[in-house]
Order: structure tokens, then C-alpha cells, then sequence
């Protein structure tokens, strides 16, 4: 699975992107994000407040309970400010 | 029915131009023109996107506001890459029959734009400190005001 | 803040260019162009007016407009004579801080202008039959949404 | 006083505008335009339908009951239809 990070979520992860395989029982976005922040202290740092985090799946906007069964970019990412 | 996202300048008189010509039945153009502010000390901002889904997000947007109001042209323009302070960030052009469908489009679309297209501002200020700009709650109700 | 009212043609790209230059505050410019519409049979739409008036009542609109928004620069263009299909009619441009101010005022200043100003439109047919263009009473209704 | 005619009120009076002297008694935009419609058949015709007219005094708007006192220039007009 690609998991795709913007704006002050990828300077605080320190990567744009990476190819991940999450292991079993991450079945929906909050598992994912639930998951990485074990990973290590830098994700535990960036996701400290999940209600800052929108998400894509597949490049289309979706819930934090949606599943993840089929979707191969996962993209996280603050609140968008362009315009 | 265009988008484009791209790093270059862009020429709204040449676009305005363009848009209308070719359809007999338009008589309303209506443009917004977005700037970089040149107010409180920024130097650049840059604007990051998700290469892909912002051209799918705003391809959607425009397809949703051909939907709702009977235009006859429509041109989204959004920069990315770092841009000095006056710089155009954005430029949106609606063509219609009359003008309340062309301003009321013109509209829905910025206030998509702003809220559903993928794309974060980064200021740099004049002594080089960098800030990610915060999400604006105001935009938020602006889009709101179209859900039906 | 400006008001022309001018036979000849205008350049929207070089207005809009002229009118955000020299204000760093401007982040939103909206920009609405009148074109004749071509469909129907019209092969000419001549636009009278009453000098004097005109540009004293656009100047009035104008300035309601600045005293309702805060904006930074307006401007009002209307052609009278003779105009061909296709051709440019009337430019609105406000350019503000935020874009609602700019979007909200450019819709005003074109409410107000098309029930306040004194212009009349005749469209001679291309069978040559000429007819008064009537008032349209949606340009009321428009208008009156900005009572207070 | 100066009397403005525009659009089809000009095409039907026949002139763009004259020099009047209302008599006494003619003392409001009405009173004026029921004193212009016994002058001549072709006023009469114009003014059929009053309230598909529109005037300005002195470059202003004003309605129909306004006072005539002290102005200078009545323009007489169908409904505007710029834009």
C-alpha cells in the first residue's frame, strides 16, 4: 500500500511517500493512522491530533472509518488551503 | 470546461478571450483573480498540491458546476511552486447566458476549490521563518452554503 | 474608483492588470464582462444614454459599493453606440482582501447598474426591424435583495 | 425648463428634448406629463401607459409626485436596460 503525506504532515514525517504493508486487523483509515503512530515517535508526533488529518483514498476525499480493502493510495494530509 | 494546474503564469485577458469566443449565446463572463497578499512581511508562498487528485478534485468541481447552472464555458487555473508576494495564484472564469448563473458558479467553484482541491500555502517571511497557513473556518461555511 | 462610459472598446486584461497594481492588500479580483448576445437574429444592439446622468449615477452606485465592502479598487465600464454580436457591453471590477467582499460588490454594482443607470438597448433584427429591449423584472428582484 | 425624452419616448414625441413653460398649476412630475399629453397627439400617445415611464430631476431619480419647483431638467424615460 502507498501512503502519500502532504504539507506539515510530510515535513514531520521527513518522507512524501512510502510503500507500507500494514499487518492484520488494519481495516479502516483510523486503524492505519492508529498503527503508524507505533510505529515511531516522528508518526506519533505528526498524528497527535487526528481531527487536524483529512484523508484520500485512491486521490478521492474519505472518512477516517472507511475501509481499505482494494485501495492502493492512501494519501494524509492537513485541512487544503489553496485557492 | 478546462483545469489546469501548473507552475507558469497564465494571461486572464488572453483566457477571458478565449473563453468567450465560439458560442454566440454568451452574454456574461464573469473571472475571480486570487493574488498572493503582499501584507505581513511575506517573501514567498509556496503552494504544494497532490499531483493527480488535483486535477481529478477540480476536473469534479467543474463538472458539478456545469450541473447545477446552465453554462456555456467554464476555466479553472490554479499555480503551484513558489510565488512572490502579487503574484496570480488562481483564476476562475464562468460563461453563461446571464450573469446570476455565471456569478453564483463562479462562486460555488472558489469556494470548492478552496475547501476540496489539494493544495496547502506555505508562507516564508522576510526573516525566513516558515509557516504552513491554517485552514480558514470562513471557507468552510462559504462552501456549506451549496449543499442541497 | 473609477467610471468610464466610452463608444470605443476596452481591454479586460490590461483593467484588471491596472486595477490590482500598487496594493499589496488585494487578494481577490472579480471581474464581470456584458457581451451582446448573438442568438435571435441580431445583427446590431445600440446602446443610448443620458450624458450627465449616466456617469453621475454610476459614480453613486460605485460609491455605495466601497461604503458596503471594503474594497481597494473598482471600476465600471459602459459602451454606448452601436455594437455588433459578440462585442463588450459593460466591465465590473472590484478587488478587495477577501473574495466574498470582491464577489458581493461586483454582483451589486451589476444589479444596481442594470435598474438605476440610465441606459436603453434597441436591437435592430437582421431583417432590420428594430425593437426597444424591455426591462426585465429578475434585474428587479436582483436588485432589491441588497435593500437594507 | 428643460425636457429630456429618451428611448422609445423620443422616437414616439419626435424630438430628444425642448424648452417648456408649463402654465400655473402645473406644480409635480405628474401635473406635468397630464399638461404635455393636451399639447399634441403625439405626447398623448407616448405618455398612454404613465406608468411605463420613468424620470429624473435634475439627474436624479425621482417619482412622480415629486415637486417641480426650482429644477432645471426633467428627463422622461422608459425603464433602464443596461448592463
Amino acid at each position: 500500500m502507498r501512503i502519500l503525506y502532504f504539507a506539515w504532515l510530510r515535513e514531520r514525517i521527513g518522507v512524501g511517500s512510502e510503500d507500507l504493508s500494514p499487518p492484520e486487523g488494519v481495516s479502516t483509515v483510523a486503524d492505519l493512522v492508529e498503527w503508524l503512530k507505533t510505529r515511531e515517535a516522528r508518526y506519533a508526533a505528526a498524528f497527535e491530533d487526528v481531527a487536524a488529518i483529512r484523508v484520500a483514498l485512491d486521490q478521492e476525499q474519505a472518512d477516517f472509518d472507511a475501509p481499505l480493502a482494494g485501495v492502493r493510495e492512501v494519501a494524509l494530509f492537513p485541512p487544503v488551503t489553496g485557492g | 470546461m478546462a483545469v489546469r494546474v501548473q507552475e507558469a503564469d497564465f494571461d486572464p485577458g488572453a483566457e477571458l478571450e478565449a473563453l468567450a469566443v465560439g458560442d454566440a449565446g454568451i452574454g456574461a463572463v464573469v473571472s475571480f483573480t486570487g493574488l498572493v497578499r503582499g501584507t505581513g512581511g511575506v517573501s514567498t508562498m509556496t503552494l504544494e498540491h497532490y499531483p493527480g487528485m488535483t486535477e481529478k478534485a477540480l476536473e469534479e468541481i467543474e463538472a458539478e458546476a456545469h450541473e447545477r447552472w446552465p453554462l456555456q464555458a467554464s476555466l479553472v487555473i490554479h499555480r503551484v511552486g513558489p510565488l512572490p508576494p502579487g503574484a496570480r495564484i488562481v483564476f476562475v472564469a464562468t460563461a453563461s447566458r446571464h450573469r446570476a448563473a455565471a456569478f453564483e458558479a463562479a462562486e460555488f467553484l472558489m469556494d470548492f476549490l478552496k475547501t476540496r482541491a489539494p493544495f496547502w500555502k506555505k508562507e516564508v517571511a522576510e526573516d525566513g521563518t516558515a509557516r504552513w497557513v491554517d485552514a480558514r473556518e470562513t471557507d468552510d461555511r462559504a462552501a456549506a452554503r451549496w449543499a442541497r
